[in-house]
């Protein structure tokens, strides 16, 4: 897979999307300083190339489990920006009715299974929708995303493992942020190096720059490929750095100064992208000016729109436990 | 119709409804039995040969072998069943549940509500349960307490090949999370008439196993044959005892133990899960409140000790609920 | 004495115990924070920095920062409690007990009975539960009727600085495996008078929050303070009301439970668990046997709906039981 | 470390372990078949000498988590023999006091953490054990007994981690016998490798030929060495085979009559030693064949006086739940 040469409208979609995720978790962040916003928050800013490069290769067939750090993931996935801001404000009208939040917007029908409250839920979720895939005999895959620190709960070894003695079409996308909460990578992690960890369980892992569009969507889209090919579990380990602390609220003593200033300079999936198109003259900062400039507007409609809506109705407590009972 | 076992009716039940519909799968350790070795491949059917000839018939992509992995067993499962199949994951003894309860408590129970009414989450987990067969602590648990409690899961547990195979086929048809649970001392003993053909017993219908006018007794699994052999018992000394069976205990048919308290003025629940916090207290709890004024005498609940299960036959026959137990309870509440 | 809050009470009784008896240790994830980052070590102490202060003062031996591995952290106390250590092993969420039940459920809470009565299992887990925070489905639960079912565990639910205190030093002293719940709206309520220095409660002592005549309201946890306010306003009105916090579940003090219904004759139990088989199923199957006769009206049990969760604001506080459903349940059975 | 001259003692030590639990487990196999012998029973008729092997470096301050196939763990361990005739008889004087039987027989006063009846629970136990020898600063250490079906269950994997996170005394020691109840360790294992996925967790481990006692011994020496000296997690695969079913009853369809036959012939750990000693002329045969008498004699004895035992009173079932309620 090369993808050097993407056409122009790959390259706008790639960057709206990241820009999007940005514009909505910046937002977020300012609008809960006003205390409207309830419950946990957990932000992806800085980790955008990962959820814009894995879903470039992916149609609404594809599943994916996303973690409680998911409102980049939905994006990308094509989940309705305006629906997951209302969600998160816990309005009606939110994607999941108000009932799920932040950490449980969903949305099934572009094949997105859920952030996820439980760390490392998402493995054998996923490895069921890639059951679903194989049985239905047909090339859809699922992608697990998955952080340093998930990377080692006990159900995904076992996901990990049973894709592999099952053959199953599943691709698993280790989101190595360098913390799990205030914990490192390097500490919660064994052997530190968890690529090293998923091949000795048979799934051929690269390790790549996350914070890069071009590498993350690369490697992405080989696992992506070869797991359709039927070459069975892929996985791909992408560093990048979170901006903000782990929820909210995090002072982050655990971060040296220096790493929570740098990262956003050094590390910066958008400045990055800007770069690299600049410099191989494939598109005008003014497309991606005016990308910023609709997606501004989109955001700020987006939080309009949740801050007006009502709240849901108190019946709606009783409602949709189960479908029939 | 002829006379079968539940051992029996649940093979049908899932033979059936794999032929019915092709998304509809088996999953779980040792289900066909025989990957990797170098014998058959149709080696087992399950521990206890109940998925038997299954494989042969469906083939390897719906009769699915797993590792010893049942997190990722019941995770797959609900992950399969959110994307459109219909699984059907066996989990060996219930008791497990303690390595693989996340996938049935956080996942599949909260899927449709967490999602604002979107999700569809069709999965059975079939389970073990029960004492009585010398397996001591840790494969010997009642815990279907607990999942009747999680808000989204359905639980059902019958006490006959028939209700066996007419609540699996509904359990499989359902559209929501169900955690079907076999118990163990039932599976072989006498059969009961049962229907060759597919048939469906809601969800929620409590089963009167025997009417009577003096006691109202409500009883699940092993427990209901204790309570029949105890009925016929006291019949000959006059006492008529009513037994109600709820047979699932998500959604429970409350108005059925209601009526036949409001008539009988008497409770004994006898219950193999817990001595606190189980599904007896739950019954007695209903009625304590709802059929309040119609109450003759103290309900009481048999259950066994808050203790684990013991192994020697000597100590778990003390230690499960038995015929005199049934009989002190019934002669105190009628003497009260 | 001084005023303190449910948070820096737990903080105390650590501190205490830790220095009292080197066998104590503290292990959960980001206990301490900062764990291989490029920042402190000591950087948070638990999520909600209740630990905080231990690394200092203690060192990495006894304040275990570990990875994202519930059943591995729980095991491991487990492992090193029956070999000899005092480990206090903190679940972050108590909904977490899904991947990691076994440990509690089939290991430590059947040691000793398993094993002929030679094993010591002395592990204390923290764990937050409730609701009322905005957290959603996943960490909101109540889920101490399970741990209260498990023969073998003891199960601990504070409701202010005193009592956590003086039972959490308990729980460390303990020789059993105990659970202990601390509810996350309650943490910085205003405090309670709670002396610096150690002291413990014994488990199975309920605490008459309020003494009354009229009903009986058996409450723990955020309930207590809920019901604490209604009995405050009914009191205006002439109706007396008893409060009575267990304060454990396992053991539970039946004894003062049962004699403040037999003087009131009547009971309502509120709590934040489970709709079905949960706690309040289990005191009102305790009273409806064993204080019938005193019964003068049924017995009501406020409980959440049978429903996961919500989380908008809007659905939560509809969710919760609150004042008006407890004045509307002790208004009916004081008008039965 | 070099066992290839052993002083006389430890070989006959050796031998002697092997036997008794051989003898233990072939007398089970017969008794079981007159009833008198309740609930579920696993034979490790076979494996002998991966117990013997391990054991042989271990005192009673090490300690061992066992398995669901943990008899002869326990007798490699010192536990009482007789005793252990009467649990598995459901008998007051077992040395659970009948409580436990064959599943869940342990010996804390030894140093066995008990069998267990939850696949894979043993590896988060026998951390723990392993941290209480650290935070001791003793030198002890805890070993693991694992199934190759053991080895895909979750908390085992995290154990692992979190044993080398937390840089712990622990040797893992994976008993390969091919099966997992009836499914095959080729098939179950993902990568077909134990040893090679727990060295991807940064525990290095090497495979051995569990059926001789020579081989087995002289690599869990070499690892529990390792440990003690402070070198982290080590870990064994040990390839074996069981002679008997996954269970008493079991009629082993999923092998090959093959397979069966052949492996009590080629891979019998006692011929292996026999042959062993003999070549060397390290020990007379006379010798082990008292041995043999010895042993005969006491299982004999074990089962008389388990038979002539009394069931324990019903009043024990309330006992012994708390410490103190
Ligand atoms: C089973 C479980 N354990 C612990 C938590 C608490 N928790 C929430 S997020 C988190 C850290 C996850 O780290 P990582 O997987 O690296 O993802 P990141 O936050 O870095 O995106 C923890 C420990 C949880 N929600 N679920
Ligand atoms: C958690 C759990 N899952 C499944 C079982 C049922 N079971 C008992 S033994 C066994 C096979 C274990 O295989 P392995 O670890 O290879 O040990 P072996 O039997 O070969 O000694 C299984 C699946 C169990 N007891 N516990
Ligand atoms: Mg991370
Ligand atoms: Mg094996």
């Amino acid at each position: 897979m090369n993808l050097s040469n993407l056409p122009k409208e790959r390259l706008l979609d790639a960057y709206r999307t990241m820009k999007t995720i940005r514009e909505f978790e910046e937002r977020i962040h300012t609008e809960n300083t006003t205390g409207d916003i309830a419950g946990f928050l957990h932000l992806s800013v800085g980790q955008e190339a990962i959820a814009a490069g894995v879903m470039s290769h992916l149609t609404t067939q594809d599943y994916i489990a996303s973690t409680h750090r998911g409102h980049g993931h939905a994006i990308a996935k094509g989940s309705d920006v305006k629906a997951m801001m209302k969600e998160i404000f816990g309005k009606a009208g939110g994607l999941c009715g108000g009932k799920g939040g932040s950490m449980h917007i969903a949305d099934l029908e572009q094949g997105m299974l859920g952030a996820n409250g439980i760390v490392g839920a998402g493995g054998p979720l996923a490895i069921g929708a890639a059951l679903t895939a194989k049985l239905k005999k047909s090339d859809d895959v699922a992608v697990c995303f998955l952080g340093d620190g998930a990377s080692n709960q006990g159900g995904v070894f076992e996901a990990m493992n049973m894709s592999v003695a099952l053959g199953l079409p599943v691709v698993f996308i280790f989101e190595n942020n360098g913390y799990g909460e205030f914990t490192g990578a390097d500490f919660s992690v064994g052997s530190k190096d968890i690529a090293g960890r998923a091949a000795g369980f048979g799934i051929p892992t690269v390790k790549v720059d996350g914070t890069n569009f071009f590498t993350i969507a690369d490697a992405a889209g080989t696992a992506i490929d070869r797991v359709r090919q039927g070459l069975g579990p892929q996985g791909v380990e992408a560093f990048a750095f979170r901006f903000y602390g782990h929820f909210e609220g995090d002072p982050q003593a655990y971060r040296s100064k220096d790493e929570i200033e740098n990262v956003r300079v050094d590390s910066d999936c958008l400045i990055n992208f800007r770069a690299s198109v600049a410099e191989g003259n494939r598109l005008e900062i003014g497309e991606l000016d005016a990308i910023d400039a609709e997606v501004a507007i989109l955001i700020d409609e987006a939080v309009a729109e949740a801050r007006a809506a009502d709240f849901p109705s108190p019946d709606a407590v009783l409602k949709d436990v189960y479908i029939s009972y | 119709m002829a006379i079968k076992t539940i051992r029996q009716a649940i093979g049908e039940a899932l033979r059936l409804e794999m032929a019915r519909d092709e998304h509809v799968f088996i999953m779980g350790e040792d289900v066909a039995g025989g990957r990797g070795g170098t014998g058959v491949l149709d080696a087992a059917g399950g521990v206890l040969g109940i998925t038997k000839d299954l494989l042969e018939e469906f083939g390897e992509d719906r009769v699915i072998d797993t590792p010893i992995s049942e997190t990722a067993i019941l995770g797959c499962a609900v992950g399969a069943a959110v994307s459109g199949s219909r699984p059907v994951a066996e989990l060996m003894f219930n008791d497990f549940m303690g390595v693989c309860f996340d996938p049935l408590l956080n996942q599949a129970a909260k899927f449709r509500y967490m999602f604002g009414g979107k999700a569809e989450t069709p999965l059975v987990v079939r389970t073990m349960y029960g004492a009585g067969i010398r397996a001591a602590a840790q494969h010997s648990q009642t815990l279907y307490h607990m999942f009747t409690s999680v808000p989204g899961l359905k639980c059902v547990c019958p006490s006959n090949a028939y209700d066996a195979k007419g609540l699996l086929i509904q359990a499989i048809r359902d559209n929501d999370p169900v955690v079907f649970l076999e118990h163990k001392a039932l599976y072989d003993i006498p059969g009961v008439e049962t229907p060759d053909e597919a048939y469906t017993i809601p969800f929620g219908e409590a089963n009167f196993v025997r009417d009577g006018t003096d006691i109202t007794i409500v009883a699940m699994g092993l427990m209901v044959h204790i309570a029949s052999g105890v009925a016929e018992e006291l019949a000959k000394s006059g006492v008529s005892v009513e037994i109600v069976d709820p047979r699932t205990t998500s959604p429970l048919d409350t108005d059925s133990i209601l009526e036949s308290v409001e008539k009988t003025g008497r409770l004994v629940v006898m219950d193999e899960s817990a001595a606190r916090c189980g599904f007896a207290h739950d019954i007695a709890a209903l009625v304590a409140d709802r059929a309040f004024g119609s109450l003759k005498a103290p309900i009481k609940t048999i259950t066994p000790p808050h203790t684990p299960v013991p192994f020697s036959p000597a100590l778990e026959d003390a230690w499960l609920p038995g015929p005199e137990d049934l009989v002190k309870a019934i002669t105190a509440v009628m003497e009260y």
